[in-house]
């Protein structure tokens, strides 16, 4: 690869112009609101999911709080439920969906193939607002009244409820074909766009695994489109097909609504798979143990996450035969993530492995992940299932997956990047220590969720049994301590943009093309076109002259 | 209770009141298998095994390497430079996916045995209604009970699950029995109670295990519960759930069945205090004059869509509870009174709760 | 620095009616421009698929669950308009196919016209398509102007719907009547708003083709909103049967 | 990498920007009227046979009908046969998905039936309640 060591990475006197980024290139409002450059909507996306996840934050610590004492603390059930929806919604649709692909993977995609734009600029913008206006209706739902009807909007108490279903209904329609159009920018800019030399097998884990969940972007979401749309018509003119009432079947919403979002749990997870790739190969300076295979099992798992969609309906009243089938696949994609799991492992070992903060934030995801992933396989069991299914146990292991998985990837990858975005560094040491209270607030919250769900504590509930309180109250104070590492983490990030040192221009050492590129990289990504002749992750590359120069 | 100081507190103690927490089991995962389907707890814990002996390979590992093998100058190399090992990738796609297969099979025997209902359970069929937010049980012999059932030790039941509104859930934790209860068609769940702990002499053998509806159903879905009574075939016999008062008993009994009956069915649509409900409040449907006599209040009601007024008296409560769309209340046009199909002529129990409503009159 | 070795790929025109076509800043080719346009459009149209997908998906359901109610309710349906509207999609679908054809070709004119025809084509669709729905909205089966009402359930768990009054008539016996013409009006109108979406950005596209945007060196719109319109032909060919002559 | 490079060098090569047309192919102006001609004969047919009542073979070959024009569409008028494998993929690939989304939810629902001669329940539609009668000849 080439390796453009910038001529004035050494002392630039004060006299002399900064280095022209595609930060400073131009300015003004509409410089922003309109511009066509990836890594400037990235940044924006990175606003906006980051103020959508503090929002559903709030909301969880709302339903935490509330949940203190058995007959609740804070809420009528009604808002309760308002509540705990809010914070299922916002958190899918407008955070764990869009964050990775839409903030990192905009910024770092093309850098990472070598190209000066994704595919198609304009359309990557039109997602971006589509998601803004997705988050605009979003929150005028709850201005309208709000909705109560969890995320998952099943029928037909989302066809009878007085709330503004229709309008969420929309909000979801919208972000679904933001996703969509990011997703297909993706597969357009991997196709077409590759750098000279950049084969598939020399494409970093986490353009593969951004293309797998590209995929799954395309052609699972309109189902989602269309179901969400079905449900709005059945709320405006009935047509019936999901009211019982009318002669419909709500078991059919189930299975659309599935369709989609089965294959949304991989749309959430693949990419923080490619983030965690990225991670361990280069704070451990090691090429990535087992690449093909990782990479197949991306592929793999996109494929085979639209045949397991029956696994959340074991109870909802499926056939027996169905029921069957839907476990039997679903065990499949306990392989590819059992594979993934053990190749980071052993990229880890005999590595030279750095602990720094992007690091710690990929082991903490590598631990909760392992959890998560293994406690999926106990929910896979059919008759297992049928006890735990829709208690905390599930919601404690989709949060192990959703939250302390992704979340953490995502915060791994935003501190791994986060000198490359913005060439500040943030504080190392609030940067590990907010890790440790994530790592430990997180755990203190879900353990006791699983516990309480094996013993039939039922989820969506706002009040409860009252034997289950002690097990409320650890993981409310759990979620308090989460709260906080969250906050210190935000406060520090802020606080780099005002006040951090310069970040090296290779901060970490990585040799994929995002780091061979200046920091922050200019407007067009490269000042010479990149061609690429080295394998990828080969760290005898490594410059390690001018990773010196630029540390002293 | 912080909501409590802006709002009214709920009128009565949660329906679980007074139910013992279940037995936890030597592991203090699952509450105490009440019925026959050990497959559920062995196949739970034999994953649960699996889960921790790779949870702690993967763990113990990653920590090995991350403190043996950290970084400890600046330009560090690693130790070794392998990317692939192809037995050992193998190895390890192979052992999880017998692992996973085992537990497939399994689980697929286990799920069996919970869903083909044998032929004693078949005899022994109950129907349980679920609407928002009660649960209504008919036994074998066409009787009903609310909010509470009873089944007999030891002897296979079928519940057909039935739903008036939406989804619903029936979930019995001690029995690990989980049915979606889906409006529009029956769904069936069988199990085969058992007490969970010896009895001593003379102890009635009774015990209480909770219902839970499992499926989000709107407002009061964490309300949506039931008492399940597994009892002796004695007590069985006895028809525990038929011991409603009879007109020509004392009227505080009555009083206090109709009060418990509407705490179960009733009060989670229709207030006692005077807040306003889903429903209309019973607070100063009657009031109690000097001499001790009911009278009720003036009302307006809908009738046909005119609106009239009328006084209200045990025949216009009696006709709303089994014909709730008939006479609409002003304030409320639209109506939407769930059925009480079971209650039309049940008499005992009617009188029951007209007396509770006329209990709430003011002196 | 960054600025200085980009120099913009342009694309002669072939005649003084056309104007040059400048290709993107980040692409290095016409060929790379056009290929990425156009896989970028072939995943949306898959997504189109998909969309469509879902509403087949429950016309198969309930063709299944109610055979009686689709069977009854295809009859009430005018095969000979709808025959007479596949016929004006196909024929459409064939000027779009000429249209694109004469840009790959740098006839202005003759693109034009084909354009002109499809989006006339489009129009006939459109018209027929009122007066059948006119016919259902006289007949009871669908009555647009009660469609927004709220259902009405009567308290012994039954009920009645406003836009649909044919309780008692052709479909009386036929359990849940009202099933198959809402499966027929959601779908039908959704592929009747692909029509207009089409139609308007055949009229888009006809603007640029007058500016003479559009020639042998740069079709790729042209290309992209044929292919749509083929698309909302590729579905009627499958309505057609399934609405008018299957049940 | 593949296709690009091949561009990029060609592009070099000639120096310009100009848009290699051997890469685009133009169809024949005939062939499209013979689809066209092709596509209103098989229109022609699926009616006529649809006068003819051929039981539960009737959505069978009204469908088989439906494909053969849905893929003269897409072949010739959307030129897929003359597209670029990637695209190719892409628009063939979305249909298996959505036999997916069709196989196994059509599954579910004819599977059903027979889950109800396991439950022993009566049939959703009908909502009158039963109690099941004992069985004289239990297997007991």
């Amino acid at each position: 690869m080439t390796t453009n060591t910038p001529a004035v990475a050494t002392a630039t006197p004060e006299t002399q112009a900064p280095r022209e980024t595609y930060l400073n290139c131009s300015s003004g409002f509409m410089s922003w609101a309109g511009t066509l450059d990836h890594k400037r909507i990235g940044i924006m996306y990175l606003v906006g999911v980051g103020i959508a996840f503090l929002a559903g934050g709030l909301f969880a610590l709302l339903v935490r709080l509330h949940l203190w004492e058995p007959e609740g603390l804070l809420f009528s059930n009604l808002d309760y439920n308002q509540v705990f929806t809010l914070h299922g919604a916002f958190m899918v649709f407008l955070f764990v969906i869009p964050a990775i692909p839409g903030s990192i993977g905009n910024m770092v995609l093309p850098l990472m193939v070598g190209a000066k734009d994704v595919a198609l600029p304009r359309l990557n913008l039109l997602s971006f607002y589509l998601w803004l206006t997705g988050a605009i209706l979003a929150t005028l739902a709850i201005v309208l009244g709000g909705f109560d009807t969890g995320w998952t909007f099943y029928a037909p108490y989302s066809l009878y409820t007085d709330k503004a279903v229709v309008t969420i209904g929309l909000a979801v329609f919208v972000l679904g074909f933001s996703s969509i159009f990011t997703g297909l920018n993706f597969i357009v800019t991997v196709h077409k766009l590759r750098a000279p030399g950049m084969t598939w097998f020399r494409m970093p884990l986490m353009v593969w695994a951004l293309y797998s969940t590209s995929i799954l972007q395309v052609l699972a979401t309109p189902v989602l489109g269309i179901t969400v749309l079905l449900v709005a018509f059945e709320r405006l003119y009935h047509i019936g097909i999901f009211d019982p009432r009318l002669g419909g079947d709500p078991v059919l919403f189930e299975h659309f609504f599935w369709f989609y979002s089965h294959p949304a749990v991989y749309i959430m997870v693949l990419p923080a798979f490619g983030i965690i790739s990225e991670l361990v190969s280069v704070h451990s300076r090691k090429p990535l143990f087992g690449y093909k295979l990782i990479a197949f099992s991306s592929l793999a798992i996109a494929i085979i996450s639209f045949l397991v969609w029956g696994h959340h309906m074991f109870t909802s009243g499926q056939s027996t035969y169905a029921m069957f089938a839907f476990s039997f696949l679903t065990f499949f994609v306990a392989i590819p993530t059992a594979i993934k799991e053990f190749s980071w492992v052993a990229t880890v070992w005999k590595g030279s492995v750095a602990l720094n903060s992007p690091m710690l934030y990929a082991l903490a995801f590598l631990i909760i992940f392992a959890i998560g992933g293994l406690t999926g396989v106990i929910l896979g069991t059919l008759n297992v299932n049928l006890h735990l299914h829709d208690t905390y146990f599930v919601v404690a292991h989709f949060h192990y997956v959703m939250m302390g998985s992704i979340s953490l990837a995502f915060f791994a990858g935003l501190h791994h990047w986060w000198p490359k975005m913005f060439g500040k560094m943030y504080s190392e040491t609030l940067a590990k220590i907010a890790c440790l209270i994530i790592f430990v607030g997180f755990n203190m919250t879900f353990i006791p969720q699983f516990i309480m769900g094996s013993r039939g504590m039922p989820r969506r509930y706002a009040t409860y049994v009252p034997e289950f309180e002690p097990f409320h109250q650890a993981s409310t104070i759990g979620a308090i301590i989460l709260g906080c590492g969250v906050a210190l983490m935000v406060f520090y990030l802020l606080q780099s943009l005002l006040s951090g040192k310069k970040a090296k221009e290779n901060q970490w050492g990585g040799v994929t093309l995002d780091w061979h590129t200046p920091t922050p990289p200019p407007h067009l990504n490269f000042d010479h076109e990149p061609k690429v002749v080295h394998e990828v992750y080969d760290y005898s590359t490594l410059d390690y002259e001018s990773m010196q120069r630029d540390a002293t | 209770m912080i909501h409590y100081l802006i709002q009214d507190p709920p009128q009565d103690p949660p329906k679980w009141d007074g139910v013992p927490a279940p037995d936890i089991d030597q592991f203090g995962q699952f509450p105490k298998l009440a019925s026959t389907f050990h497959d559920v707890d062995g196949l739970f814990y034999f994953t649960y095994a699996v889960c921790i002996f790779f949870f702690v390979l993967i763990t113990g590992v990653l920590l090995y390497s991350v403190v043996a093998h950290r970084r400890k100058t600046w330009d560090q190399k690693p130790l070794s430079n392998v990317t692939h090992n192809t037995p050992l990738e193998v190895v390890w796609t192979l052992i999880p996916l017998v692992l996973v297969m085992i537990m497939f099979a399994w689980g697929f025997k286990g799920s069996l045995d919970m869903t083909v209902v044998p032929h004693e359970a078949h005899l022994n069929t109950y129907k349980a209604t679920a609407k928002q937010w009660s649960w209504q049980f008919t036994y074998p012999d066409g009787t009903t009970s609310y909010d509470e059932v009873w089944v007999e030790a030891g002897k296979p039941v079928q519940f057909i699950l039935e739903s008036k509104d939406v989804l619903h859930a029936f979930y019995v934790p001690a029995m690990r029995v989980k049915r979606d209860v889906v409006p529009g068609r029956y769904q069936s769940a069988w199990f085969e109670p058992h007490f969970t702990k010896e009895f001593a002499e003379g102890e009635p053998r009774e015990q209480t295990f909770h219902l839970f509806c499992a499926e989000y159903c709107g407002l009061d879905h964490s309300r949506m519960y039931a008492k399940v009574h597994v009892v002796d075939a004695e007590t069985m016999a006895k028809t525990p759930w038929n011991l409603v008062p009879k007109p020509e008993d004392p009227i505080e009994d009555k009083i206090a069945y109709g009060k418990q009956f509407a705490n179960a069915q009733c009060l989670s649509c229709h207030s006692t205090n005077g807040a306003p409900g889903v429903g209309p409040t019973w607070k100063g449907l009657f009031t109690k004059d000097a001499d001790g006599n009911y009278v009720g209040r003036q009302r307006d009601v809908l009738e046909g869509g005119q609106k009239k007024t009328i006084t209200v008296d045990d025949a216009y409560i009696l006709e709303s509870i089994k014909e709730p769309m008939k006479k609409l209340a002003a304030e409320f046009p639209n109506g939407g009174m769930s059925n009480f199909d079971s209650l039309k002529d049940d008499e005992a129990r009617l009188a029951c709760i007209l007396a509770y409503i006329k209990s709430l009159a003011d002196n | 620095m960054s600025h200085d070795d980009h120099h913009a790929v342009v694309v002669p025109a072939p005649g003084p009616e056309f104007v040059p076509h400048e290709v993107a800043h980040h692409f290095s080719t016409p060929v790379q421009e056009f290929q990425s346009g156009k896989l970028g459009f072939w995943l949306f149209l898959a997504t189109e698929i998909l969309l469509f997908g879902g509403l087949f998906a429950a016309y198969f359901y309930f063709h299944e669950v109610y055979p009686e109610t689709f069977r009854v309710g295809g009859q009430q349906l005018d095969w000979r308009l709808g025959a007479l509207n596949t016929s004006v999609l196909l024929l459409s679908s064939w000027t779009m196919a000429m249209g694109v054809r004469s840009a790959q070709t740098s006839q202005k004119s003759k693109t034009l016209m084909f354009l002109g025809l499809t989006v006339l084509g489009a129009a006939i669709f459109m018209v027929i398509k009122f007066f059948e729905y006119k016919a259902k909205n006289e007949h009871g089966l669908i009555v647009f102007s009660e469609l927004f009402r709220p259902f009405i359930e009567n308290p012994d768990g039954t009920g009645s719907l406003a836009w649909f009054q044919d309780y008692h008539g052709v479909m009386a016996g036929v359990p849940h009547g009202h099933m198959f013409f809402a499966i027929y009006l959601t779908m039908t109108a959704i592929h009747g708003l692909h029509v207009v979406i089409g139609a308007g950005l055949i009229i888009w596209i006809m603007f640029g083709t007058a500016k003479g945007r559009f020639h042998a060196g740069y079709f790729m719109p042209v290309d992209l909103v044929g292919l749509y319109w083929h698309l909302v032909d590729l579905i009627w060919i499958f309505l057609f049967p399934l609405l008018y002559l299957v049940p | 990498m593949s296709d690009t490079a091949t561009a990029t060098d060609a592009h070099d090569a000639h120096g310009h920007g100009e848009l290699e047309m051997g890469h685009i192919h133009v169809s024949s102006a005939a062939m499209f009227f013979k689809v066209l001609v092709a596509l209103l004969f098989l229109t022609f047919i699926t009616v006529a046979v649809s006068r003819f009542d051929f039981g539960s073979m009737n959505m069978l070959i009204a469908m088989a009908i439906a494909c053969v024009k849905a893929s003269l569409v897409i072949a010739f008028f959307m030129h897929v046969k003359w597209d670029t494998a990637i695209n190719k993929i892409v628009f063939l690939g979305s249909f298996l998905f959505l036999a997916l989304l069709f196989v196994f939810t059509l599954a579910d629902l004819l599977t059903r039936r027979l889950d109800h001669e396991m439950h022993t329940i009566k049939s959703p539609v009908d909502k009158e309640w039963v109690q099941p009668k004992p069985q004289a000849d239990g297997n007991h």
